[in-house]
């Protein structure tokens, strides 16, 4: 099929920094190497987003992404009703031919290595994790990353918290419970989140580690390097690329919706962001697991129930 | 806060009499609405120009999508739908001079019990008797969760603005667990509630994508006009509303019409949340708010409590965000202008209000 | 802040008025509350100001306290022309307030109340104002506890905290505003030694009262107003050193005086009653007690029969309101039984008694009769609603409503533009005629009456009279409230005499029953 | 789980709560004073959002976190001018401006904020604490209240002033008399629209700081929508203290030490869902209002305009 132009549509605004500000700039370099337009949707929210879905197809686009899991019921729903292909997170079995993919993306064979970083880095043998919700892709990379941990060190402990429910934009909520996770020992921190996460950021730049050392900082999806002041460690970053590349060749092979799309570490889809806060050696052993990853001789297998991924922590009360 | 210290609580219909007077009166009152609207207009678009938009390129698209294309129309008029649900159920509450601040955890927790039980009735019974099963199983779930505001109210004079923001706070967190913890679809990694297909939810109208919510808003506030304007049950909440003395000088039962006020208003707020789910959204997800009711509040007020004013002021807030999202993205202007826009019009609208009930009273008495 | 002690010592040779006004007018709408008055405040007098309700006393008061701001008219105070243009400045020219209604803080303590009004940003001074009321306070022979809150407080209590206020204040003037009204006889006598100790300290004192008697014993100067002017002034000369019966004799005569072209003089033919007659509504000692701010009910009972036009005498808060409140069933809290029809009424709510025919027209209109904001043909129903023909399975029969109302507009001559006009546009008057409309609707038994011509005009005070007589000549019977006097005297068969919640005593219509019931009102025993 | 409830960190959990209920203090407290003088506050979550984005701005342009403290004060007390010329002076309907300056400017910092930061998300350096001497060494305690921004025991110290002025000068004595009957204070020679348009600047003022310092302190940057309804929370708990500045901090602490409650139970271990936790503070008002809430705490004018001499 021809295809002219796509669409995608986010939550929040192309800046974050992370989900969203991938999303756009993937799906522009995806358009830019096909060769079509790109018409963004930003800041839509959470609530109701088939209006725009379909105010997208009447402009012509011929796939819209809908990139956000809180999509993944309206953006089906309208391309059974204009017909125009959509692309959604998270809902793996909805796929139909020539009609719904799915891209539920996972870094979270990134997350395993950048647990066995974090692991080998830390000075205080105690990481945590810090997410500003749980949304299932963000559980596989929590679950991963502790797993990531242990394996590269047993005894080493994870800590894990939740700033609270409506944390999205709670930047002063993730400044506090990562405080707290860093009273509790952690010098390195795998934060999760949007408007929090630079809360998490802020608490990492403000707060000394039990040793009186940095504590350093480990982000997930975007890179945050243009606007560190030495303490971001590294990222998981998703680059979605070729996956929106995938969707369009697909589209026009006609063959789109017949498979699933994902991130992968073996692709290069997701990888660590290598930071001068990176310590060589521990980025070697890093480097070692990754190298496993790719010949499948270590296999991470995802983990998408927030109760699943508590039960991986340190000191849970089983 | 008496209702009528907001707004002068004529009576519209026993309002003007003769047909050159109603016209003037009508045309006055449309200049007082239109008027203040432009002068708002005019405010909001100096904050473009002030960020480098150009305000009429930016109206001209709000008005495209939200008024003059097809599919935006059908748009803005399905998001009305709820929105007048709620506005009826404010109106209520607020003509009997109860300021019911509650209307979002009314309306989130109607949206949870339709979404809860829409699904798996359809399971077993034809999907109307599903839709209407879960419909009133929404309206008496926010009737009930109003009663806690409505008998502190009644019976113990505690202020109803508290207890009903309480309530909000109260309302979203107890949706979420509802939504996370117990009617949580299993099927899905997603937090959320069963889906209702699409085939069951509320009809769309003859082709288009308007959901038949619309009449149904429509009905429902029309007749919460004519139940305040033209019952003597409206009457009598008008009356505890503009003069509570007089309610009871007048033999009115003033905590049984205040229980029966929220039971209404919450329960109407509670079917916009049930319709909003049965007609458009299908499930709620974890986190949902969409904080109608906030919103609707001021439009209500412009509307002086007025059925039908209300109609055209949902309308207005309906257009303003189906094209305000529009407008802001071919704009590059975050959607969030459209909330101070929104703010400038109350505001102003308010204002004109004052100037005119001061020209009344030094013009006549 | 001027100590009381020697600001007006120094004055009392001084001889021109401190505050003087002349042609002073005042209106609200419909109504000429002060009409071109002549008013002079003396150092070293009590002035009285005698007048009825309505008269416009407190309006009077208000342009002297800086609450309002005359339309006409000039205000000289030592001489010189002022404007007070706010309480503030009022209390600067040396011009203390005690107020009608109470103006103290009810969840402040009295100290804090004597404390308001100094600079914000001070400690309040409470040591040195104790010191002060200590030293006022024995001076003048006041009692205050200054740590109660003026909640607390009797209405007499509280008067007495604002007139120490005053006085703390180093007011000149002292006016005092219905101030008696609320204390007992002894309470009574107290406050007149303070004044007369006041102005011998040359202070000029504004008294306000209902009663006579206090007038001719207390003040020095008496000026009475009526409908808004100024109808008399007795000066020093003829106040003083005159047989009391002939003052009051006198001062009735110019405040009461029945006017030549005054059809009320024109007295109805008495009905006679047998005793056999069965009472239409029989009240036996009804009780109730005191709120925060309504006197209690002692006692009381009384019969009103068949045909029969029952009066209620005596001086406004006297129980009057609370009596017909609970007799309408607005209060349903209280001791005794009321018995309608040989029915025991007494549990009643307001719209069942209503029912069977018992009506209430209040005397506060605007207050609860009336939706000030909604259509006059409206409020003609409020009592009716739900009621068919009206309204129909709940719905509201527009028709028949507006039918209907033109018809009362026209039999009750309502002047109003329209019957869609808001009624709280309309004058007073024309609010009481929707109001009595509506309590004379079909099924009308027994009808209370408060106050019903109140703030009324000569033509429409005889209209509604003669509709009251009317409804007691079709065998209804009637219950008159009223602190006017003449009113009831040309209107009623008995008249009762309402005093701190009891009935003082009943006057059966006769010769005597001018001198009787006056006497009762006064306070005089009969 | 034993060991992770060292000393440093429960004193960090405490610290946290503390944080987090500063801005919930300071907005009761503002709250509570337009209350007292008979101004129904509704527009408090817009003058907080508006502190907090110029409370931020101010701070990351001076480089001084009180200038942005400061610049808070101001940009709350923006706001409040308004609501003074509206409602105080005017009389319009205090739910309505209320509303509609919440929703204003929380639309207007987002679109600021957007044009401004998005792309860099500037952080201002941390807040510098100052340790109390000898108190602060105390074990837990010392760490958790004792090692704060000044602008905290400023904070707290605010409700011993606030008590004070309530109950010791004459501008509280002016205050409670303009909220529970205007007219007694006016006869007094006292303006009542000046007093309670003082009183809502400095609702303003102190909802502005706390805007400002849950920007600056609490998170470290402006992110729109950054107050997420504290500015409400600061109304209930304002109608919930009766007048008594005391029971505001009691509040916001119970508020804050929830909040901190539902990190430790997480940490610890505890695997109940964080939406069930977070429940329990509203619930815990609710209880109470059912239990105490009687028509006497509100000030018998809440929500009516003044006019001398109107009948
Ligand atoms: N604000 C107003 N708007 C419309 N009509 C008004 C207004 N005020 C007064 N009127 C009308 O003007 C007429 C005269 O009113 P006014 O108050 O002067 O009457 P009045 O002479 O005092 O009568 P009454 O003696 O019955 O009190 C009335 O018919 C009244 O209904
Ligand atoms: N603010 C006002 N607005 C409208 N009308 C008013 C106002 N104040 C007074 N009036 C009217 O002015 C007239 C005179 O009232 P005022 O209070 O002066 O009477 P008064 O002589 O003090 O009576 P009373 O003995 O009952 O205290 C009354 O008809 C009253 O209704
Ligand atoms: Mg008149
Ligand atoms: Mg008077």
């Amino acid at each position: 099929a021809d295809v002219d132009a796509i669409a995608i549509l986010t939550p929040e605004e192309g800046t974050d920094f992370g989900w969203n500000q991938q999303g756009i700039d993937a799906a522009q370099a995806a358009a830019d190497k096909a060769g079509v337009e790109l018409i963004v949707a930003q800041g839509l929210g959470y609530g109701d987003v088939r209006p725009t879905l379909r105010e997208l197809s009447e402009e012509g686009a011929d796939l819209m992404i809908a990139h956000a899991s809180g999509y993944n019921t309206a953006a089906p729903e309208i391309a059974e009703e204009t017909g125009v292909p959509v692309a959604i997170v998270d809902a793996p079995d909805a796929r139909k031919e020539g009609l719904i993919g799915d891209y539920t993306l996972s870094g979270h064979e990134g997350a395993y290595l950048a647990g066995v970083l974090a692991a080998n880095q830390s000075r205080s043998k105690t990481v945590g994790i810090v997410v500003s919700g749980e949304p299932p892709a963000w559980n596989a990379q929590s679950a991963a990353f502790a797993q990531g941990v242990h394996a590269a060190d047993p005894d080493v402990k994870v800590i894990y918290a939740v700033i609270g429910p409506a944390a999205y934009s709670d930047a002063a909520g993730g400044k506090r419970v990562t405080e707290s996770v860093i009273a509790a020992g952690a010098d390195i921190i795998f934060g999760q989140g949007n408007g929090s996460s630079f809360g998490m950021l802020q608490a990492v730049e403000t707060t000394k580690a039990a040793d009186g050392g940095d504590v350093l900082f480990i982000d997930v999806i975007g890179d945050k390097t243009s606007i560190d002041k030495g303490h971001l460690l590294s990222s998981v970053v998703w680059d979605m690329t070729p996956v929106f590349t995938a969707m369009i060749e697909d589209l026009k092979a006609d063959e789109y919706g017949t498979k699933n799309y994902s991130i992968g570490v073996e692709d290069g889809s997701v990888f660590l962001l290598k930071t001068p806060q990176v310590d060589e050696e521990a980025w070697a052993a890093m480097e070692k697991v990754k190298d496993g990853i790719v010949s499948g001789e270590v296999t991470v297998e995802p983990v998408w129930e927030a109760t699943d991924v508590r039960s991986l922590m340190s000191d849970v009360a089983q | 806060m008496s209702a009528e210290s907001v707004s002068a609580d004529r009576d519209e219909r026993l309002a003007p009499g003769g047909g050159s007077q109603w016209l003037r009166a009508a045309g006055k009152r449309l200049l007082m609405t239109v008027g203040p609207v432009v002068v708002a207009l005019a405010i909001a678009g100096l904050l473009l120009l002030a960020l480098g938009v150009d305000p009429l390129r930016y109206y001209s698209y709000v008005v495209q999508r939200g008024l003059l294309s097809p599919s935006g129309v059908q748009q803005t008029l399905t998001r009305m739908a709820p929105l007048l649900f709620l506005a009826a159920g404010l109106i209520v509450a607020f003509r009997a001079g109860i300021w019911n601040l509650g209307g979002d955890g009314q309306f989130l927790l109607g949206a949870v019990a339709a979404a809860a039980s829409a699904p798996f009735l359809a399971d077993h019974v034809p999907a109307w008797a599903a839709l209407l099963v879960a419909f009133v199983i929404a309206t008496a779930v926010a009737v009930v969760w109003s009663l806690v505001p409505a008998l502190l109210k009644a019976y113990q004079g505690v202020n109803e603005i508290i207890t009903t923001l309480m309530m909000t706070f109260l309302g979203a967190s107890l949706a979420n667990v509802l939504v996370k913890l117990v009617f949580l679809d299993p099927a899905t990694t997603v937090p959320q509630t069963r889906t209702l297909a699409v085939a069951d939810r509320l009809p769309r109208l003859f082709d288009t994508t308007i959901s038949s919510g619309l009449v149904f808003g429509l009905i429902a506030i029309v007749a919460v006009h004519l139940m305040m304007t033209r019952t003597s049950f409206g009457l009598r909440l008008r009356i505890v509303g503009a003069n509570p003395r007089a309610a009871i000088h007048a033999g009115l039962d003033v905590p049984i019409l205040t229980v029966a006020v929220f039971a209404l208003s919450a329960g109407l707020c509670g079917m916009a949340g049930a319709l909003d789910v049965l007609g458009v959204q299908g499930n709620v997800r974890a986190d949902w708010n969409p904080g109608y009711a906030l919103t609707v509040i001021p439009m209500v007020f412009l509307a002086r409590f007025n059925g039908f004013a209300a109609i055209a002021f949902v309308g207005l807030l309906s257009v303003l965000s189906i094209g305000g999202e529009s407008a802001a993205r071919r704009m590059g202007v975050p959607n969030d202008f459209t909330l101070v826009l929104v703010a400038i019009v109350l505001i102003v609208l308010a204002i004109a209000e004052y100037i005119d009930h001061r020209h009344k009273k030094a013009a006549g008495r | 802040m001027a100590s009381l002690a020697h600001a007006p010592a120094d004055r009392r040779a001084e001889t021109g008025p401190i505050v003087s006004l002349s042609g002073v007018t005042k209106r609200f709408p419909g109504i000429v509350a002060n009409d071109s008055i002549d008013l002079d405040l003396r150092p070293g007098e009590v002035h009285v100001l005698l007048g009825e309700n309505g008269a416009g006393k407190s309006t009077l008061i208000g342009l002297l306290s800086g609450l309002q701001q005359p339309d006409e008219g000039e205000i000289r105070i030592d001489g010189d022309r002022r404007a007070i243009g706010s309480p503030r400045e009022a209390l600067a020219f040396g011009i203390g307030t005690v107020f009608q209604h109470a103006m103290l803080v009810p969840t402040l303590t009295v100290a804090e109340n004597l404390l308001l009004g100094a600079p914000w940003w001070q400690r309040p001074r409470k040591h040195e104002l104790a010191d002060r009321v200590a030293d006022l306070a024995g001076q003048l022979g006041m009692r205050v506890n200054l740590d109660a809150l003026a909640q607390d407080l009797s209405l007499g209590e509280q008067q007495m905290v604002e007139i120490l206020r005053a006085l703390l204040r180093g007011s000149r003037v002292l006016i005092l505003d219905e101030s008696t009204s609320m204390l007992t006889p002894s309470g009574i006598e107290e406050l007149g030694a303070l004044m007369r100790r006041l102005v011998e300290r040359g202070l000029s004192v504004v008294f306000i009262t209902h009663k006579l008697r206090e007038a001719t014993a207390f003040g020095d100067r008496i000026s009475i107003l009526k409908l808004g002017r100024k109808v008399g002034e007795l000066g020093p000369e003829r106040v003083r050193g005159r047989d009391e019966s002939s003052l009051i004799a006198e001062i009735v005569e110019l405040m009461f005086g029945i006017r030549s072209d005054d059809p009320a003089a024109e007295r109805r033919a008495r009905t006679l009653f047998s005793d056999e007659v069965e009472p239409l509504l029989s009240v036996r000692n009804l009780s109730l007690t005191a709120g925060p701010n309504t006197p209690a009910l002692t006692d009381i009972s009384f019969d009103v029969r068949p045909g029969e036009i029952f009066g209620i005498a005596g001086i406004d808060g006297n129980g009057q309101k609370q009596l017909a409140e609970v007799l309408s069933g607005q209060r349903r809290e209280g001791s005794g039984e009321i018995v309608f029809e040989g029915r025991t009424i007494t549990g009643l709510p307001v719209s069942r008694r209503r029912k069977l025919g018992l009506r209430y027209l209040t005397d506060d209109r605007l207050g609860e009769g009336t939706v000030g904001s909604f259509p006059v043909a409206i409020n003609f129903f409020l009592k009716q609603i739900g009621e068919p023909p009206f309204w129909k399975g709940a719905v509201e029969q527009t028709g028949r409503i507006e039918t209907h109302a033109d018809t009362l507009i026209d039999d009750y001559d309502v002047r109003t533009p329209s019957r869609h006009t808001a009624v709280g546009q309309l004058s007073g008057g024309n609010v009481q005629k929707v109001v009595l409309a509506r309590e004379l609707a079909e099924g009308a038994r027994l009808i209370i009456y408060n106050k019903p011509t109140y703030g009324l005009d000569l033509a429409n005070t005889l209209t509604i009279r003669e509709r009251i007589l009317d409804v007691a000549h079709q065998g209804k019977g009637v219950l008159v409230i009223s602190t006017d006097l003449e009113e009831l005297l040309s209107l009623c068969d008995r008249i009762a005499v309402m005093e701190s919640g009891r009935i003082a005593g009943i006057v059966d219509y006769g010769e005597q029953a001018r001198t009787e019931v006056g006497r009762l009102m006064i306070g005089l025993e009969t | 789980m034993a060991d992770l409830f060292s000393v440093v960190f429960l004193g960090a959990l405490l610290f946290g709560a503390v944080t987090a209920a500063v801005p919930l203090l300071l907005a009761g407290l503002g709250e509570q004073m337009s209350e007292k003088a008979g101004v129904l506050n509704i527009g408090i979550e817009g003058m907080m959002i508006f502190g907090a984005y110029t409370g931020f701005l101010g701070a990351y342009l001076s480089n001084s976190m009180w200038l942005g403290f400061l610049a808070g004060m101001a940009g709350g007390m923006a706001v409040s001018l308004i609501m003074v010329i509206l409602c105080v002076r005017y009389g319009l309907n205090q739910i309505v401006i209320g509303i509609g300056l919440t929703l204003g400017f929380e639309g207007l910092t987002a679109l600021l904020h957007h044009f401004q930061f998005s792309r860099t998300y500037p952080r201002l350096p941390a807040a510098e604490p100052v340790s109390i001497p000898v108190l602060s060494d105390l074990p837990v305690v010392g760490a958790a209240f004792f090692n704060h921004h000044l602008i905290v025991y400023l904070a707290v110290a605010l409700v011993a002033v606030m008590a004070f002025v309530y109950r010791r000068t004459q501008l509280g004595l002016n205050l409670q008399a303009a909220g529970d009957k205007p007219a007694a204070l006016d006869v007094t020679g006292v303006n009542v629209v000046a007093t309670r348009a003082f009183a809502v600047m400095v609702t303003g003022a102190l909802a502005g700081l706390g805007g400002a310092y849950l920007a600056n302190v609490g998170a470290g940057l402006f992110v729109p929508f950054i107050t997420n309804g504290s500015g409400f929370l600061g109304i209930v708990l304002a109608m919930l203290s009766r007048g008594r500045p005391l029971w505001v901090l009691i509040g916001a602490f119970v508020f804050g030490l929830c909040l901190a409650l539902t990190t430790a139970l997480q940490v610890a271990g505890v695997n109940i869902p964080t939406d069930v936790i977070q429940m329990i503070p509203f619930l815990a008002v609710m209880v109470m209002l059912v239990a105490f809430g009687r028509r006497s705490s509100l000030p018998a004018a809440l929500g009516l305009p003044y006019e001398r001499g109107a009948r």
